[in-house]
């Protein structure tokens, strides 16, 4: 297992210098930089001292090694725009994401999973028909639009809830987890039920009731568990998507998260935050991922084998089963 | 002396002040202790003199001398007494206040009056500035590359001006530039640049020290939900009320519309063709002919400025010194459908056929200038010409005015007018931006606005002056549109905010009476 | 079950075509058929709309006229320049929807050959494909399409290029996974004895026989499509003013929600039915499709 | 789970000491949107303690649906119990209270399912599923429950330490040994076992009928054991019942129905065998299908597939025909004095 785990976090470089790449060229090359931003009233020796410390008087591919350089130096660089370590801003910013992120997680799994499981063992009832519509439209608002209903509803009509920012506790959080929170319970309820619903189907679960289990362990242990997988899968997925900051949400409710970091940054054409941000922001999405492999093996004793004889084999057989989660889930929201 | 001239004025306003005004005297229980505010630009970083926050800097730190906008008058403040050496603007003598100290501990000193001028990155400062003799702990003498009238009142600019503890800065090359004088200190534990603003009371201020312990500036960047949160109690305070959302701030008994203190507008809307290599350089007809497509009631109907007034040509501000007026100018701009029809005619003669497909750049991030667009775009398809607005946000308006690469043919655009001198200068000077690209395409304007500034004599100025605008406005390259006002919002219990209508709130003596 | 099962499972019913056998059961789907009168309804306002709509209603400015609440002459109310919000709604969804498809298309268009490529030959050049496609998506795709944009531009064809590109790496891992569970029947090994080249096996034989998971992908992005490019509107990074895309007139009506709050609602309505329509179809596909995933 | 039956008369019936099973007058239909199957119609079993019932048909004969029901554990929907009533050891199992059901599940009647590879559950380990089945029924601690279930396991001819693997470490034959360790786990007094050698190769099945008989020696256990395959039911069944199309058609000791066939669905069967000792003799298939399950006549169901068939025997209900006290065919055909099947005669 360890030595899987190893090998995972050793995929990680090639990601980090393939994001790298793509992202600190994709925002080096758009039209305008950073230093033209904040240097609309220097003075023009000012700026040309600026622009070759930074390395604007050169060519994009030295700036890029530059970058790399520092990367294996273990800096992801210094943001121009505000003059401040990129590791430090985005450790500012991730407590509020993280928050985020496990809240609206919380809020999907607590009432998801539940719903879904009776929607499942309720099949064609009217408990599964109309959870089965909520998810869908749930699944077809843009959570944008979403989280500004409910903040002229909550927030302007009845004045029950801060409608921006993160300085009320947990009273702060509760318009931008339900924002997030909508689109991920319309998936993860929909994962649910159709995962249940495969398994319910299952022989082992007609042994386990003609062994005298009660109903309600057949569902809740001997089903579940059999059913946990892709949910587990949907789960990782979104909480990775999460992370990189509910880019929108954080945007309607000004919420200092990563996400508008990262978009104010484009705007900025501040490389180095946005390459940064987006690397941790993948190796964050990575170590999730990584998280929800190994409660795979807890999960499946098959994948648990696998694990142990060889890392990469194992991946690929939870590979199409994501794929085919692709399908059956995320199609609704982006972000 | 800024600081203690808000007092003055802020005393004035209210009983409230009165109490904070006598500095050290204990603070009523009844007042709320933490204040917050929503502002609408965010600071991102420290640097007095390249954060472009103005109301950042008044909060943290202070300037040389201080510009009374009430009075129009020039008022010591860490500099007590300032004055020409010799006949020429070149060297600035000044005596500096004694014993103000930084938010660290340290003096304020002479020396740290060199560090901050000669590490000032704004063009307006860096372009004259060259060395400092330094007399004394307490004077010094600024000595300038060329002469120029005005530095004295660049001196006072909050955007660029605020003075920095040499020290610290030299000590941590990062952070050292947040430590200031000022009668507030950052809090850069709980700050989250771009967001948060922290700041803890100066207890130590040479000035009146805030009643209130702790501000917080919140970045939010959507008039509309900075409102939310100023009536949802979230912000005692917030800057820039949408347009369409002041009748109800006015309507609700617990907020207080605030605009202006009577200063006058506080921004210059126009529209600029690129004279550099923009498709309508050489055009004269064209640009004429939609400097009269525009109505600019109509523009001032889109933005929904209820203040506004129609710009009567005139570049300069309002009530300012050396400023055009009508009778100046020898070309009729003013909206006229019929004669902009015409003139369009005359312009694809000109063109010899066609006429081109204009673009359009401005920061269409904030709706006024969205909806300004709009109708510059709708006037122009009523007389035949195409015009794409290419959305851009600030750094998409700097990187193509900049290198004029040919990328925009006009550019929808602003001045704050922060009164006098400090608007001209932006017009004025060498630097980097946008506003003065379409003026320095023309040598002989650059030529008239650097003499300008070298002399210290008012009617020479006003000659110049008068003729860059006049050549500006006949030859069609800025269409003035408007002058906008800037405005803002509190609860009703809050004190001490100075609305100045050059935009940049004064939060420093802001209290809330629970 | 077996033995039941296997007298429940209703015979094939003779005489029905591939194609009309999917439409009998995506008839009995009654979420489907309702997904699919609205989605004909918007195509067909999509493609008709520039021939009956006058282009005045939709751009001409009536500043006298602005923000107007909903009333008999302006259903929807009027917008911040004093136009008609119905017709601007009506308007967009000729954007909204070209957008979606066309977006998809790129993806597809990108995306499958790669995928199928991937899952057709293995080894190395699948390994490399899918790294590459990893790395790709570890970069959350809403600021992927932010960047690209960014990089390209702002206007309609580079926001179709961005979401359409952003969305790559799901139509490379659905069709890889899909490939690869034909790629070893006994169709494509005689195709391959046959001596055929392996474009013509990939294109004619592999290809037709995963298209069912490819569909049902596509239906599903359009609405993800139509999403992406409305939420990118709103953070201001939209479509070319004064085309009324509903991403657009969103972003324009969330400056006024605090007072004029159904300049936000309506557009936003739009959206949400059209995407559902969509969901709701792409469901109805997937089921129809493939009886073995029906819920 | 199961709708309100219709005829409670049936279930009044008073329970015959010493029965462990009572199957009466049991109907059930699997009902959906466009179609009503009849998947068992008016069956009765009777089975007495120690006995083992062979309950033979053809693939959808609803062989599988009886056990299941004796079970109550017909899926609703769309399964419903039209009528009839089944006593387990006395006990009512379709009008049980939920908590009796489960109790009656396992300990009283316990199943072994026809798909070893499907049966098991594959999160858990193979103790952990037959220990949760000792643990419901006797109300031990884990421990006990563990001894118990690793005792079965060498029962069944698995070594004790395999109780910590997982179903997908153990082969097919391993597997539906774990099973059959899992259903007997409780000493139920009734087996069902639904084809439980169906899936397995040869060599195993052989072994796991031996394991089977053994452990029915062993623990005096009721059995009906549910297959195709009369070899089968030859080697190990006392009684044996024919299913066709939902109905018990022919029912007697394992010697009646083997030496004294009376109904021509039964002879068909022993007919389509292959015939070892005469390779030469042609195979004698039944000619054409079973009827659509949806769509069954009012008479006799085999009617059309059957050599004796008369006009009247599709209309005509068929009532049975005792040929002793334990022997009785559902065919009309003897009404009619003299007639016979070829089989007798062989």
């Amino acid at each position: 297992m360890h030595r899987y785990i190893i090998k995972r976090v050793l995929m990680l470089i090639p990601i980090i210098i393939g994001v790298s790449f793509i992202v600190f060229f994709m925002m080096d090359m758009a039209e305008g930089n950073a230093l033209d931003l904040i240097g609309l009233d220097f003075s023009e020796e000012k700026l040309a001292e600026l622009y070759h410390q930074y390395g604007y008087d050169r060519s994009v591919f030295y700036r890029y090694l530059l970058y790399i350089k520092n990367l294996f130096h273990g800096s992801l660089g210094t943001s121009i725009i505000y003059k401040k370590d990129v590791l430090d801003l985005y450790l500012q910013r991730l407590p509020a994401t993280l928050k985020l992120a496990s809240a609206s997680v919380l809020v999907a799994v607590v009432l998801s999973i539940p719903l879904g499981i009776r929607a499942a063992t309720h099949h064609g009832s009217l408990t599964d028909n109309a959870s089965m519509v909520l998810a869908l439209v749930g699944l077809s608002m843009p959570n944008y639009w979403l989280g500004l209903m409910l903040a002229v509803l909550f927030a302007q009509k009845l004045h029950w809830l801060p409608s921006s920012g993160d300085l009320n506790g947990i009273w702060s959080l509760i318009l931008p987890a339900i924002t997030v929170g909508t689109g991920l319970m319309a998936t993860m309820t929909r994962t649910t039920r159709s995962s249940m619903l495969d398994v319910i189907r299952q022989d082992y679960l007609r042994t386990a009731r003609a062994k005298g289990v009660p109903e309600k362990r057949v569902i809740n242990v001997h089903a579940l568990r059999n059913a946990l997988i892709p949910i587990i899968t949907v789960v990782g997925t979104e909480m990775g998507k999460a992370l990189g900051g509910a880019v929108v949400t954080e945007n309607v409710f000004a919420w200092p998260g990563v996400g508008r970091l990262i978009i104010e940054a484009v705007n900025q054409r501040d490389t180095a935050t946005v390459t940064g941000c987006i690397i941790l922001t993948a190796v964050m999405i990575s170590i999730v991922q990584l998280i929800v492999d190994i409660l795979y093996a807890f999960v499946d004793p098959r994948l648990r084998a696998e694990y142990s004889t060889g890392g990469q084999r194992s991946r690929r057989k939870t590979g199409p089963r994501a794929a085919a989660l692709g399908l059956a889930g995320k199609e609704g929201a982006v972000a | 002396m800024k600081k203690r001239s808000v007092v003055v004025l802020v005393s004035l306003l209210g009983a409230a002040m009165v109490l904070a005004a006598c500095g050290g005297v204990a603070v009523a229980a009844d007042y709320e202790e933490h204040i917050v505010v929503a502002i609408d630009t965010k600071p991102t970083n420290f640097e007095p003199s390249g954060n472009d926050s103005s109301v950042l800097n008044r909060l943290v730190y202070d300037e040389l001398i201080n510009y009374n906008k009430v009075t129009k008058e020039l008022e010591p403040a860490l500099a007590v007494k300032w004055e020409w050496v010799g006949d020429e603007a070149t060297v600035l003598h000044l005596d500096l206040r004694e014993g103000v100290v930084f938010h660290n501990g340290n003096a304020f000193t002479a020396a740290d009056v060199a560090y901050t001028l000669s590490t000032n990155v704004n063009a307006n400062i860096a372009n004259y500035y060259d060395h400092c003799d330094i007399q004394g702990d307490y004077s010094v003498n600024v000595v300038l590359k060329a002469p120029n009238a005005d530095f004295v009142n660049l001196l006072t600019n909050t955007l660029y001006a605020g003075v920095k503890d040499k020290e610290s800065c030299e000590a941590d090359p990062d952070n050292g530039s947040a430590i200031g004088t000022g009668p507030w200190k950052l809090d850069l534990e709980h700050t989250i640049p771009g967001d948060t603003i922290e700041l803890l009371v100066n207890d130590k201020y040479w000035g009146a020290v805030p009643t209130a312990k702790r501000l917080t500036l919140r970045y939010i960047d959507s008039a509309s939900s900075r409102l939310l949160a100023l009536q949802n109690r979230e912000v005692h305070a917030m800057m820039s009320v949408g347009e369409t959302d002041v009748e109800a701030v006015k309507a609700d008994p617990a907020l207080e519309f605030k605009s202006g203190s009577g200063v006058g507008p506080a921004k210059y809307y126009f529209l600029a063709f690129n004279m550099m290599n923009g498709a309508a350089k050489d055009n004269l007809y064209l640009r004429q002919a939609i400097a009269r497509a525009i109505d600019n009631e109509d523009v001032i109907l889109a933005v929904g400025d209820e203040e506004a007034e129609v710009s009567d040509g005139a570049m300069w501000g309002y009530d300012a010194p050396y400023r055009a007026s009508a009778s100046d100018f020898k070309t009729d701009l003013s909206y006229n459908l019929d004669e902009a029809k015409a003139l369009v005619e005359k312009a694809k003669k000109e063109a010899g056929g066609a006429l081109p497909e204009l673009h359009l750049i401005s920061n269409t991030s904030k709706s006024i200038n969205m909806n300004h667009c709009l109708v510059i775009q709708e006037a122009c398809r009523k007389i035949g010409v195409n015009v794409v607005i290419d959305e851009t946000d600030g750094a998409g308006v700097n990187a193509k005015t900049k290198f004029n690469a040919g990328g925009y043919d006009m550019i929808m655009h602003n001045i704050p007018l922060e009164t006098w001198p400090t608007g001209v200068n932006r017009l004025m000077v060498k630097g980097n931006g946008s506003n003065n690209r379409a003026l320095l395409a023309n040598e002989d304007v650059e030529k008239k606005l650097f003499q300008a500034t070298a002399s210290s004599d008012p009617a020479v100025r006003d000659k110049l002056y008068k003729e860059v605008q006049v050549y500006v406005h006949d030859n069609a390259i800025y269409v003035p549109s408007y002058y906008g006002s800037r405005n803002g919002a509190q609860l009703a219990g809050v004190e001490g905010i100075v609305w100045a209508n050059d935009g940049y709130p004064e939060f420093t003596y802001a209290t809330f009476k629970k | 079950m077996s033995g039941r099962q296997k007298t429940l499972a209703a015979p094939a019913h003779r005489g029905r075509s591939a194609g009309g056998e999917l439409w009998h059961r995506f008839k009995k789907n009654k979420g489907a058929m309702l997904g699919l009168l609205i989605l004909i309804v918007l195509i067909g306002v999509a493609l008709t709309v520039d021939f009956w709509l006058d282009q005045e209603l939709v751009i001409g400015q009536n500043l006298r006229e602005k923000l107007q609440q909903p009333n008999a002459k302006h259903w929807f109310g009027t917008d911040e320049m004093g136009r008609d919000l119905f017709w601007r709604t009506v308007y967009g969804t000729r954007f909204s929807m070209a957008i979606g498809f066309v977006a998809v298309i790129i993806s597809a268009i990108i995306g499958v050959p790669l995928g199928a490529v991937a899952g057709y030959y293995g080894g190395k050049l699948e390994t490399l494909i899918m790294r590459f496609t990893d790395i790709f998506s570890a970069i959350p795709s809403i600021l992927m399409a932010i960047a690209i944009v960014s990089l390209l531009g702002r206007n309609t064809v580079n926001l179709m290029l961005a979401v359409g590109i952003a969305a790559v790496p799901q139509f490379t891992r659905v069709t890889r996974a899909a490939v690869l569970t034909v790629k070893n029947a006994e169709f494509v090994e005689a195709a391959r004895a046959l001596g055929k080249t392996d474009a013509y096996i990939i294109f004619v034989h592999i290809l037709p026989n995963c298209l069912s998971p490819i569909i049902v992908q596509v239906t599903l992005r359009v609405a993800g499509a139509i999403i992406s490019a409305s939420s990118l509107s709103f953070l201001g990074i939209g479509i070319k003013p004064p085309t009324p895309e509903w991403g657009s007139l969103l972003t324009a009506g969330k400056t006024y929600i605090m007072g004029h709050s159904y300049l936000c609602l309506f557009p936003g309505l739009a959206i949400m039915l059209t995407v559902l329509a969509f969901n709701m179809v792409g469901d109805g596909l997937r089921d129809a499709m493939d009886p073995r995933l029906k819920d | 789970m199961i709708e309100k039956r219709q005829d409670m008369n049936a279930s009044r019936a008073p329970a015959v000491e010493g029965n462990i099973l009572e199957v009466r007058d049991l109907t059930v239909h699997f009902v959906t949107e466009d179609e009503t199957v009849q998947a068992v119609s008016n069956i009765s079993i009777t089975l007495k303690k120690g006995e083992i019932l062979g309950l033979v048909g053809e693939t959808g004969a609803g062989k599988t649906t009886t056990a299941l029901a004796i079970l109550n554990l017909v899926p609703v929907p769309p399964g419903v119990v039209k009528s009839g009533s089944i006593r387990v050891c006395g006990k009512d199992v379709l009008n049980a209270p939920v908590r009796e059901l489960e109790q009656i599940r396992g300990s009283d009647v316990s199943m072994i399912f026809q798909d070893p590879m499907t049966s098991l559950n594959p999160v858990f380990t193979v103790g952990d599923q037959i220990a949760e089945s000792v643990m419901m029924h006797d109300k031990c601690s884990k421990a006990e429950a563990w001894e118990r279930a690793e005792e079965m396991l060498e029962l069944v001819g698995i070594p004790r330490e395999r109780a910590y693997e997982y179903p997908h470490q153990f082969s097919g034959g391993m597997k539906q040994r774990v099973v059959i360790a899992i259903a007997l786990s409780c000493n139920p007094k009734l087996l069902l076992a639904d084809e439980p050698t169906t899936a397995l190769d040869v060599t195993i099945q052989a072994q796991v009928l031996d394991l089977m008989c053994d452990l029915k020696e062993k623990f005096d256990t009721s059995m009906i054991f549910i297959t195709h395959d009369l070899g089968i039911i030859a080697e190990i069944c006392d009684r044996v019942a024919v299913m066709y199309a939902g109905r018990i058609i022919e029912e007697g000791t394992l010697e009646e129905i083997f030496n004294h066939t009376k109904h021509p669905y039964t002879e068909g069967l022993f007919n389509s065998l292959p015939n070892i000792e005469d390779r030469t003799a042609k195979l004698r298939p039944i000619p054409g299908l079973m009827p659509d399950p949806t769509k069954l006549p009012k008479g006799c169901a085999f009617a059309p597939r059957c050599p004796y068939a008369r006009p009247e025997c599709i209309e005509t209900p068929q009532e049975p025909k005792y040929f002793s006290d334990t022997h009785f065919a559902l065919c009309s055909a003897y009404s009619e004095p003299g007639f016979r099947i070829d089989r007798e005669e062989v």
